[in-house]
C-alpha cells in the first residue's frame, strides 16, 4: 500500500484521506477513541454547534426503521464558548481535521459563530448546516429556499479565511438548484445528504415514537437517495463534494466515490460499528490497488 | 477501557417463556468489570435490525473469559438475538456505562429488581457479598415463570422476598408495595434498583423522606453507547431556567443517584 | 369478526375495505390470482396506462437496495385502448374496485385518456399519476409544481364523473403544498406517496445498475418519509388519504390509517410476499377487535 | 398452478467451494412440475434482503413431495440462504415459468450447461430419459471442482463432455468452443441450453445457419415472479419500429426459443 496516495485536495481543505465522521454521530472525536485510531481519519465533522448552549429535544429521541434511524436530538450542544475552551483543546492536536458543523436561528448567528471559530487555532473548515431537521426556528427553511441558503452562506464566506462546507438538505425538489446557489455563494465545498424528514407512530400507543413527532430519517435505507443526489449535484457544480447518507462499509464508500464525491463521511454507521471508519480507509486502499488506481481522486466521478 | 470485540457464543439457552441465557466468550472485553456495566451487542450481522441492542452483563467470570446476558424477548433485536445459535461470532462494544458505585457502600443494603432488571443486579449481589455486605434482596416479576436465579439468590442473600403481579408467587402486587413494607420494618441506608422505568418511578414516594443512598440504573433508547449521539439522555436536576440537564445514560449512568435523576413519563 | 366495519367512503369512492394494491406492483390484479383471494381485496390501482402503448425502458430494471428497491420499468404498458378491450373485461367481475394509474405527457393526453376511460364500464376511479419519475418527458414535472399538477388535475375532472385521485411525488419541498393545490383543482382524492428518486451504482463495472441510471425508491426503507407526510398532508387537507409507502405488514398499514390515511395500499410488499394483502385485511380486523374499535374509521387519523 | 408455501428445509449441504444443494419438503408445490420451471424464493426472514431469488428447480420427488435446488452463493440472497438450517421454514413461491418445451421433441438432442446454469438442467435430461431419448451432455464450469452431479450425468447421458475454463477436466477453454466441434462432428436437431446470458450469447453464432430447434432459459433479475411488475424481460423480436417487443421472463419465460429472443449485453 506503500505508493497509494490517498490525499484529496477539497479546494484548499487537505485532508489525509477521504474518509470522515459525520456531524451528530461522531461527537467530538474523542468518545471514539477507544475504537479508532482517530489519527488515521481524514476528518471529524463535530456535533452541530451554536451560539449558546442547548438543552436538546425531549426523548424518545430515536426510532429504528428499516435498514435505518430517526434522530431527533435537536442539536444538544454546550455552544460554541464551551466547545472553543473546553474541547478544541483536547482534540485540536489529532491529525485528522476538525471541522465544525454551525447552526443557527438566524443570518447573524451564523455570522457570530463563524467569527469566534475563525479566531481560534485548530479549526480546519467550517460545515455550514443549513439543513437540521430538528430545529423549529430557521434550520430548515435556510436550506429549502436558493436565496436564503445563499445569503447564509455569503454570512459566512464573508467573515472567515477557513474554507466552508455548506451542508444540504435532501428535503427539496431540485437539489442542484440549492447547490448552484450555495456555489455562488461562495462555498469552497458541499457536503450532502443531511437526514430526509420521516416519523415513526408507535400503534400501541397510537403516537409518534419521537418526543418531537419527526425526526430525521439517515443510515442505509436512504443511501440511494444520497447516491443520486450527488451524482446529479457533482456534475452541476464545480466545487468538491463530500458524500454521506447510509455509507456502511468501503464499498458504499466507494460507491459514493464513483458517483462523484471528493471524499466522504460516515454517520450512522459508527453506531453499527464503531470501527468502521478505519475498515473503509482500508477497503478504499485495497480497492484502488486492487484496480490498478494510484490515487483515489483517480475514482472520482467515474460513474458519469 | 471499552472495546469492540467479537465474541463466541457458547450458548444461548431459554431460561423460560421470554427470557434467554447467552454466555460468550470473550477474551478481551472482561478485565475490571463493574456490576451495572453492560455491553452494546450487535444481534444479528446484517442491517436487520440496524442498531445495537443495551444489555447488562448478569455474570462475568474473569478466569475463563466469559460474559452472560440474561434478556427478555421483547422486539425484533432480542428475538434476532434469540435465533442466534453456539459457536457463532456475536460482535460486542462493552464494557460500558459506569455501573454501580461502590466505593461508598454503607451497611445496611437492599437491592430491588424488577422484571428483567434483575438481570444485572446477580453480579452486583456476587461483589457485595465477596465484599462481606448482608444483603436483602427484593425481586418483583409478573408471575412465577419469569423470577430468574432463585436458587443462586438464596444461597447469596442474607433475606429474600419476593413479589408477583399475578401472585403466583411471593407477595401479590407490585414490588413497590413490598418496598414500603419492607422500610416499615427495617431501617436501610443503601438501595441498588434496576427495573423498568414506572418500577422506579413508583419508588420515589415510598422512599421520598427517608435517608437513603439510592442507586438506580436506567434504561434508555440508545444509538452509539459511546457518549457521541445523545440518544439516551435523561434529566437530572440542576439549577437553570428549565429546573434540569440532559445526562447521557450510555456514558454518564446507566446508574444514577435517584436524588438526582427527574425521571419522566 | 362479524360485526366490524371494514368499509371505508372515500369521497364517493366506496371500498368494501381500506386494503388496496399499488399501482405497477400487481399488474391487473388477475396475475396475483392463485395467490390471493382478488374478491377480497378493497381496490386494485392498476399498472400506469398511457394512451399509447408502451415499451418502457432497457433492463437492467430493477436493482434491491437495504430494505427496498429502485426501479425504472418506464411504465411499460399495452395502452389504454388495450387495457378497454382486453384486460377490463376479464377483471371487471372481481369485487374489488379497478382504479386505473394514468400518465400522459401532456394535459391533453391526461384529457384523452380520461374521457376514454370514462366512458366504459368497470372503470371505479382515475388515479392520475403525476408523479412518475422514470418518464422522461412531462411526468415528475407535473408532480412537483402546484401550478402544474392543478393543470393536470383540472383537465380530468372536468372530462370525468368518475371520482379522481392525484398521485403525489414524495420528491419536493413541500408536499403540503402540492396537496393544497389539486385538492382546490378538484381531486376527490389524494394518493401518497410515489417513489423517492434513487441511484445505485455497480462498483465493479463503476456504473449505475439501472440502464436508467436513476429510478424510484420504494419498500420500507421509505416507510418514514411515507408516514411523515402522510401526518402533514392528512392535517392540511380535507380530502381522504390513500397511504402508501413501504406497507409491509398490518402494523404498518395501521401506523398509516393512524397517520391519517383513510385506506392504504400495497406495493412492493406484493413482491417479498405475495398473500401480504390478505394477511394486512385480516390483521387490520384483529387490532380493531382486540381495541374495542367497531369500525376503521375510528382509527383514521388517531395519531395527531 | 402456482402456490406461495412454506417449505421445511430438509438439509442445506455445501457440495463445493461456491454451491449449495437444498432440500425442501413441500407438499403443496409439487404436481405437474416441468424441467424448467422454477421458484421464488424468500432466502430468509425479515427485510435483508427484501426480495425474492428467483432458483431453478434442480430435481424433484413428487412422491416424497420434496424439491432440490442447487445454487451458487453469488451475493447477499444466496449468502443468507446458505446458512440456512435443517428444520427451518422457508417461503416459496412456484413452480414458476414455463419451463422446456417437451411436446415437440426431436430425435438428436444435446444439453448444452454453463456454470451453475447446468442445475436445472438434471430434471430436464432425467425426464429426456424416462422419454427414451439419448442425449448428449455438454457441461461447462470454470474448473473441475465446479462440475456438478457428474456420476448422474453419466449414468444418464448418452455422450457427456466437459470443458473448464482453467483445463483442470475435460476440454480447456468455454463451452460454446466444445459445442463447435460437437456441432461439426455430428448433427444434431435439438438443443437445450442454461447458462449465463453471456454464454448462449456466445452459442448463437456457433448455430446460426444450422436447422437446430434451440431452447435457451434465460436469467434475469425479478421482483414479483408473477409477471406483475414487468422488471424481468427481455428483448424478443417483432416487427414494429423498434425491432423488438418485452417480454417477462418470470412467467412469458424462462425458457425461450433462441430463435426468438435478442440477447443483450
Ligand atoms: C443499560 C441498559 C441495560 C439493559 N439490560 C438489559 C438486560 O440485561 N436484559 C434485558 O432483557 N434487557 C435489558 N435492557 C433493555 C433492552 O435494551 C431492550 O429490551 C432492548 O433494547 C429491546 O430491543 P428489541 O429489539 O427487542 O425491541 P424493539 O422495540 O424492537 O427495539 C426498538 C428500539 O428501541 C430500543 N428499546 C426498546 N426497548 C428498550 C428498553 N427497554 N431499553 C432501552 N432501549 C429500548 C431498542 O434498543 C431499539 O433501538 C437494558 C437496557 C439498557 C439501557
Ligand atoms: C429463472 C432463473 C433460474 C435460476 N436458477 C438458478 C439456480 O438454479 N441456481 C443458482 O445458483 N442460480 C440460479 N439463478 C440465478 C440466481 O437467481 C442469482 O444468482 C441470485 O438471484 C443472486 O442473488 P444474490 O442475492 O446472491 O446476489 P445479489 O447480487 O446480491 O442480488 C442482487 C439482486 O440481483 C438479482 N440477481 C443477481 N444476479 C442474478 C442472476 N444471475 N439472475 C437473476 N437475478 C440476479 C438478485 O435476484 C437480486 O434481486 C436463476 C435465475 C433465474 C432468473
Ligand atoms: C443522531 C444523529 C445526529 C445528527 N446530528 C447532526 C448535526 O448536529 N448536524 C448535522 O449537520 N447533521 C447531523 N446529523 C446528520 C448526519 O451528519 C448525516 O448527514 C446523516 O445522518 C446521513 O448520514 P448517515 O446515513 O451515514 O447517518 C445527525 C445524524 C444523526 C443520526
Ligand atoms: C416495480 C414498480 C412499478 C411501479 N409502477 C408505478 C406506476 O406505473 N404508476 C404509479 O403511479 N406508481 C408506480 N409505482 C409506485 C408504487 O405504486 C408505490 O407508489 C410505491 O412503490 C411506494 O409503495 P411501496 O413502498 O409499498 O412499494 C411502482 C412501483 C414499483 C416498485
Ligand atoms: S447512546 Fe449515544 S450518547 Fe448515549
Ligand atoms: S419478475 Fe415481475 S414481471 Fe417478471
Amino acid at each position: 500500500m506503500s505508493n497509494l496516495n490517498l490525499k484529496v485536495d477539497l479546494n484548499g481543505l487537505e485532508l489525509q484521506n477521504p474518509v470522515l465522521t459525520a456531524s451528530g454521530t461522531f461527537g467530538f472525536g474523542e468518545e471514539y477513541k477507544d475504537y479508532v485510531d482517530l489519527n488515521r481519519l481524514g476528518g471529524v465533522m463535530v456535533k452541530g454547534t451554536t451560539l449558546k448552549p442547548k438543552a436538546g429535544n425531549p426523548t424518545p429521541r430515536i426510532a429504528e426503521t428499516p435498514a435505518g434511524m430517526l434522530n431527533a436530538i435537536g442539536l444538544q450542544n454546550p455552544g460554541v464558548d464551551h466547545f472553543i475552551n473546553e474541547i478544541l483543546p483536547r482534540i485540536k492536536d489529532y491529525e485528522f481535521k476538525t471541522i465544525v458543523n454551525i447552526s443557527g436561528n438566524t443570518v447573524d448567528e451564523y455570522k457570530e459563530l463563524t467569527e469566534n471559530l475563525s479566531k481560534v487555532d485548530g479549526v480546519a473548515a467550517l460545515e455550514v448546516n443549513i439543513s437540521c431537521p430538528n430545529v423549529k426556528k430557521g434550520g430548515l427553511a435556510f436550506g429549502t429556499e436558493p436565496e436564503m441558503a445563499a445569503g447564509v452562506v455569503e454570512a459566512v464566506k464573508e467573515n472567515t479565511d477557513l474554507p466552508i462546507i455548506t451542508k444540504l438538505s435532501p428535503n427539496v425538489t431540485d437539489i442542484t438548484e440549492i447547490a448552484k446557489a450555495v456555489e455562488e455563494a461562495g462555498s469552497d465545498i458541499i457536503s450532502l445528504i443531511n437526514t430526509l424528514i420521516g416519523m415513526k407512530i408507535d400503534i400501541e400507543s397510537q403516537k409518534p415514537i419521537l418526543a418531537n413527532n419527526i425526526g430525521g430519517l439517515s443510515g442505509p435505507a436512504i443511501r440511494p437517495v444520497a447516491v443520486r443526489m450527488i451524482y446529479q449535484v457533482a456534475q452541476t457544480v464545480d466545487v468538491p463534494l463530500i458524500g454521506m447518507g447510509g455509507i456502511m462499509n468501503s464499498r458504499d464508500a466507494i460507491e459514493f466515490l464513483l458517483a462523484g464525491a471528493s471524499a466522504i463521511s460516515i454517520g450512522t454507521a459508527n453506531f453499527t460499528n464503531p470501527g468502521v471508519s478505519m475498515e473503509i480507509i482500508d477497503g478504499i486502499e485495497d480497492y484502488l490497488e486492487e484496480n490498478g488506481y494510484e490515487s483515489v481522486e483517480e475514482i472520482i466521478g467515474l460513474a458519469y | 477501557m471499552p472495546l469492540q470485540t467479537k465474541g463466541k457464543i457458547l450458548a444461548n439457552k431459554q431460561v423460560n417463556e421470554q427470557d434467554y441465557k447467552l454466555v460468550v466468550s470473550v477474551p478481551e472485553i472482561i478485565e475490571e468489570l463493574v456490576p451495572g456495566q453492560f455491553l452494546h451487542v450487535k444481534c444479528t450481522e446484517g442491517l436487520d435490525p440496524l442498531l445495537r441492542r443495551p444489555l447488562s452483563i448478569h455474570k462475568y467470570d474473569e478466569e475463563k473469559g466469559e460474559l452472560i446476558i440474561l434478556y427478555r424477548v421483547f422486539g425484533k433485536g432480542t428475538k434476532a438475538l434469540s435465533r442466534r445459535e453456539s459457536g457463532e461470532e456475536i460482535d460486542l462494544m462493552g464494557p460500558l456505562g459506569n455501573g454501580f458505585d461502590l466505593f461508598n457502600l454503607k451497611e445496611r443494603i437492599m437491592v430491588v429488581g424488577g422484571g428483567i432488571g434483575s438481570a444485572p443486579l446477580m453480579a452486583l449481589i456476587e461483589r457485595l457479598v465477596e465484599l462481606n455486605k448482608e444483603v436483602t434482596v427484593l425481586i418483583g416479576a409478573n408471575n412465577q415463570d419469569q423470577i430468574l436465579c432463585e436458587s443462586k439468590l438464596k444461597e447469596l442473600a442474607t433475606e429474600l422476598k419476593f413479589a408477583t403481579v399475578d401472585g403466583s408467587y411471593g407477595y401479590k402486587g407490585y414490588i413497590t408495595e413490598l418496598l414500603a413494607e419492607k422500610l416499615k420494618q427495617n431501617e436501610y441506608d443503601q438501595i441498588f434498583a434496576c427495573g423498568p422505568t414506572p418500577m422506579l418511578k413508583a419508588m420515589e414516594p415510598v422512599i421520598e423522606d427517608k435517608d437513603i443512598d439510592v442507586q438506580v440504573s436506567l434504561e434508555a433508547r440508545m444509538g452509539c453507547g459511546t457518549g457521541a449521539c445523545l440518544s439516551c439522555v435523561c434529566k437530572v436536576k440542576v439549577q437553570n431556567d428549565d429546573g434540569f440537564a440532559y445526562k447521557k445514560v450510555c456514558t454518564d449512568g446507566p446508574v444514577f443517584n435517584m436524588d438526582e435523576v427527574i425521571l419522566d413519563e
